[in-house]
């Protein structure tokens, strides 16, 4: 791989631009499905787009006591974070632009990173509720965190490796078995409500919520990078998923693996904008006391499995 | 006899003085005139032994010399009794927080709308008008008059 | 204008987000404001999204004839909001003072203390007129000032 | 630990002083608990009372119906009927009638607003957006009884200005009946639904002697167990000749106010059959003066919110010499300081919103000061915050499923 080629990876395919106009696609179905289930029209396709160019055209207000250093720079590291995350993870092909061994871990890491990005961000503003957001956000980190990993470390205990391609071309070749993962997939998928502030916390694109907290006093182009980073963190954690757990057409051709990919996506996408309406609004609730008490032995359960079957082939 | 002709025999019987100054509107509504030195006492009876136990509202009259008070009480079942006082722009009047807590609120309000000075009332912010409202100016005395647009802006 | 700012252009025509500020209405214009959100009229459809906080807002909709305890607040909300801005009048009260024009305690219409983009007239302005106040405000952005 | 420098002062409003009555609540926190509460009204006083003797009673009538756009009929209403009383004007029995079911109407409509607002302000907006959508079929009903959604200008001094056909009579029947199957769910909801019960048991205490002592009104103090009910204690319009039952709760709490309001919806429901089915004939008006004869009266009228009282003093010319309104709001206000001591901030939404204030729905401007440092917030962050909180406690609304006829 050239330097050439892998520039052009990281900033337009499939990395950045790609990853952002996934994002904003990925938002538009969220709201469309939220406002729908609540017997709304919703907004026209193009209306991400639209929000985001606005921000970027909008004055920038820096408050007076924030930290000026600090609350420029969150925003713009959760975005990186979060595409630099992104290419470590097969989409569609059966590795990863930049793989290697226990690069799970790393991209396990680097979206731990907008998290922290949104509580300096809100700490910094200097403002008492988004401290008291930017606080309790750093505060749920400790309770999806650790199912996640250890929701996403069972397979790769199957699998014998920490490299997602790795562990995405493991269960390719053994295709039943993903089957034993299931209970894995369904606590990642309520560690990443947790992750992207869905449900219990700021969900970005319920109309309110994303007032609250760590965004209020952000306006135009720094709003507009946390919310690019929202809805790419919604797809990399999505890919990360359909990566580990759903391991269909990475053989294919490329075009029709491109379409199973975003198929993957879209099922993961729309499952999320359901809990956020209706019935997996049932899991993700009670966070703290639900993630230690429920969600973190499950995942734990997970693991048992796994080594179990591990000694069973 | 009627609810409100009981009320009013028991008052009368109570405050001779009241005699001639107790008149039933109708079934429901008691209006009673009661001089500021009685006041206090008529009031208490009305609370404590009749049982007008809500105060709905004070309001307060500007009439020239004198500012009027009219507290308007009622008791369950529906009867309303209207006790009304005057008394002296710049003589003041006790306050009913004692009795009706909440009473507090619209005696701030005759504070602030008429200049009426209530004795006793607890610390407290203004209601209702604004906090840059020139200090003298009471918008429901009878010769109040706006002042010039550019003077009230000011 | 190039490509980059008529981008941006659309942007803010296609993406209004509103901050309801009610300086002293009588509260039927609010719920009016709070109904065209609700599904039968469901304003998102235009990309409105109601904001808490002046700072990610847009377009202010403000109803009431402006009382006078409220006038600074107005004035220090609205220096809050980021430019480019505009404020909406919704409703007679705050077109021009309405029925309360005239009483000791208010302004007339909110002209008198920010500047105004757009007017609704009705008492109150019915959801249909506010969301066509909203539809012409934003088609005037079109031709652009 | 309850040292001085802990305790933070944030004022709550009025930044966004929506109705009515707009309030400022100077709260002063330690930790997450309230310790003191103190208030601050006014921030939207206009002057009407003022503006009542400058204008003529016709005037009045409209100006009056703008105190307050949810209960404009109820204001209106009260003011006409005090100067009806110094007239001495026998209102017409069909007016009476068509007087009531837009009262009534008008509850209805009020309190599905304030379901869905109380559902917004627990973190809740999927009921927000279930209630309003019915509510709207009420508001259709109003645009064709009277001819607007909202200050419906039926009101006038010895009458109603319109008059209900009768091809309008089935109709609204069938409104109340849909709307009053979509009530029973709401109640069953709300009785069955556990995380709404925890949500809302325990909060915002008012005890009844409190409530007395405050002068609390309407559907605040009928949920703390104080039976009153000026449409049955002291009738006016139509309501003497109507058979329905006034709702208490005990619970005293703000559980229990939203229990007393769906009681009310389908007491409500109940008189409008009634109302209906009773409607006689004859005319709508008498003929008023427009001199009204010296004299005074006092008017009071159950709003949504609770008693709204109106005094009228009159001197023998067109304009009246004294107006005086007691909104309902103002005075459940005295008594939310005592419902939110030693409560929790994340509470303060949801309490406040319980006795039916005319600005929840709107977004409120809070300024959080520390100190030197001051900051603004939303009302909407404070309602997020106390979504938060409670969620992180396990107590979460947003999970109840919404039955109905939603794609899901």
């Amino acid at each position: 791989m050239t330097v050439g080629t892998a520039v052009v990876n990281i900033l337009v395919f499939p990395g950045f631009l790609f990853l952002v106009a996934l994002g904003l696609a990925g938002e538009f179905v969220d709201r469309k499905l939220y406002a729908r289930f609540q017997n709304r029209q919703g907004p026209p396709w193009f209306q991400p787009v639209a929000d985001v160019l606005k921000l970027f055209g909008k004055e920038d207000v820096i408050p007076e006591e924030a930290d000026r250093t600090t609350f420029n720079l969150a925003p713009v590291f959760a975005l990186a974070a979060v595409v630099a995350a992104s290419l470590y993870i097969p989409l569609w092909s059966a590795t990863s632009l930049f793989p290697f061994d226990g690069d799970l871990i790393v991209v396990l890491y680097l979206l731990l990173i907008p998290t922290v990005c949104f509580f300096l961000g809100g700490w910094y503003s200097r403002s008492v509720f988004a401290t008291l957001g930017a606080v309790r956000a750093i505060t749920q980190v400790f309770a999806y965190e650790i199912p996640l990993f250890v929701a996403l470390l069972a397979p790769s205990l199957l699998a014998n490796s920490w490299s997602i391609s790795k562990i995405a071309a493991y269960y390719a070749a053994h295709p039943w078995l993903w089957l034993v993962n299931l209970i894995g997939f369904g606590v990642a998928l309520v560690s990443l409500l947790g992750k992207l502030e869905r449900v219990p916390f700021d969900t970005p694109e319920a109309e309110t919520e994303i007032v609250a907290g760590s965004f209020t006093e952000y306006s135009g182009r720094r709003l507009a990078f946390f919310r690019l980073a929202i809805n790419c963190e919604a797809i990399v954690g999505a890919s990360l998923i359909a990566a580990v757990f759903l391991p269909f057409g990475l053989g294919l051709a490329p075009w029709l693996g491109f379409l199973v990919y975003l198929g993957k996506v879209l099922l993961i996408l729309g499952i999320l904008a359901l809990l956020r309406t209706l019935f997996a609004r049932l899991r993700i609730d009670q966070m703290i006391d639900f993630c230690w008490k429920v969600v973190a032995p499950i995942a734990f359960l997970q693991v048992l499995i796994n080594l179990v079957v591990r000694e069973l082939i | 006899m009627s609810d409100a002709e009981t009320v009013v025999a028991k008052l009368v019987a109570k405050f001779p003085s009241l005699t001639g100054r107790v008149n039933v509107q109708r079934a429901t509504r008691v209006w009673v005139e009661v001089d500021r030195q009685a006041f206090a006492g008529v009031f208490h009876f009305l609370v404590k032994d009749l049982e007008f136990s809500n105060l709905c509202m004070i309001t307060g009259l500007d009439e020239g010399a004198d500012l009027g008070f009219i507290y308007h009480l009622a008791r369950n079942g529906g009867l309303m009794a209207n006790v009304k006082t005057r008394c002296t722009k710049g003589e003041s009047m006790q306050t009913i927080t004692p009795t009706f807590l909440g009473g507090g609120i619209y005696e701030r309000e005759l504070m602030d709308l008429f200049g009426a000075r209530i004795a006793g009332l607890p610390e407290g912010r203004r209601y209702p008008l604004p906090d840059n409202w020139p200090k003298g100016e009471h918008p429901l005395l009878k010769d109040w008059r706006p002042r010039e647009k550019g003077a009230q802006d000011a | 204008m190039n490509v980059a700012r008529r981008m941006v252009r659309w942007g803010q025509r296609k993406s209004p987000w509103i901050l309801h500020f009610n300086t002293g209405a009588c509260n039927a214009c609010d719920i009016e404001i709070i109904a065209t959100l609700t599904p039968r009229f469901d304003l998102e459809r235009f990309g409105v999204l109601l904001k808490g906080t002046p700072r990610h807002c847009d377009i202010m909709a403000c109803s009431g004839p402006v009382t006078r305890q409220i006038e600074s607040r107005l004035v220090r909300i609205y220096e809050q909001v980021p430019e480019p801005k505009l404020v909406v009048a919704v409703g007679s009260c705050a077109t021009s003072g309405g029925v309360f024009n005239g009483l000791y305690n208010v302004k007339s219409g909110i002209d008198q203390v920010i500047p105004v983009a757009a007017y609704i007239p009705g008492c109150p302005a019915s959801p249909q007129a506010i969301i066509d106040g909203f539809a012409k405000l934003l088609k005037t952005l079109e031709v652009g000032k | 630990m309850p040292d001085k420098e802990r305790i933070v002062r944030v004022p709550i409003g009025p930044q966004h002083p929506a109705l009515k009555e707009p309030e400022s609540f100077m709260v002063d926190l330690q930790g997450e608990k309230i310790s003191a509460v103190t208030l601050r009204l006014g921030y939207n006083h206009r002057g009407i009372e003022k503006g009542c003797e400058e204008r003529t009673y016709v005037q009045d009538v409209y100006l009056v119906e703008r105190v307050c756009g949810i209960c404009s009929h109820s204001h209106s209403t009260a003011f006409v009927q005090a100067v009806e009383e110094i007239a001495g004007l026998e209102l017409p029995h069909r007016a009476a009638y068509i007087r009531t079911l837009i009262a009534e109407l008008e509850r209805v409509h009020s309190h599905l607003l304030w379901l869905g607002v109380a559902g917004h302000e627990i973190g809740f907006d999927t009921l927000l957006m279930y209630t309003w959508r019915d509510r709207e079929q009420v508001m259709d009903l109003f645009a064709e009884l009277t001819g607007n959604r909202v200050n419906y200008g039926i009101n006038t001094v010895g009458g109603v200005r319109r008059d209900i056909s009768p091809e309008q009579l089935p109709r609204i029947l069938k409104v109340v009946d849909a709307l009053e199957e979509r009530t029973k769910y709401y109640i069953e909801l709300a009785m069955t639904e556990e995380t709404l019960a925890q949500r809302l048991s325990g909060v915002g205490k008012l005890s009844k002697e409190d409530a007395v002592l405050l002068g609390a009104v309407g559907p605040t103090a009928r949920a703390s167990g104080v039976d009153r009910d000026t449409r049955r204690d002291d009738p006016y319009a139509a309501y003497g000749e109507l058979e329905f039952q006034v709702v208490t709760d005990d619970r005293c709490d703000v559980f229990g106010r939203a229990v007393v309001r769906l009681g009310e919806l389908m007491q409500t429901y109940s008189m409008i059959r009634q109302l209906v089915r009773q409607m006689p004939e004859g005319p709508i008006t008498v003929k008023a003066p427009l001199r009204i004869p010296a004299g005074e009266a006092v008017s009071r009228y159950e709003a949504p919110r609770g008693e709204d009282v109106h005094y009228v003093k009159a001197n023998g010319t067109d304009k009246p010499e004294r107006v005086k309104i007691r909104a309902p709001t103002l005075a459940n206000t005295q008594s939310v300081a005592k419902m939110l001591e030693d409560g929790y901030l994340a509470d303060l939404p949801i309490v406040v919103a319980a006795i039916d204030p005319c600005f929840s729905c709107t977004d409120r401007m809070i300024a959080v000061k520390t100190r030197e440092d001051a900051r603004t917030m939303g009302w909407e962050e404070l309602v997020q915050y106390g979504v938060r909180w409670y969620r992180e406690r396990g107590v979460d609304v947003s999970k109840i499923k919404m039955r109905g006829d939603s794609t899901a």
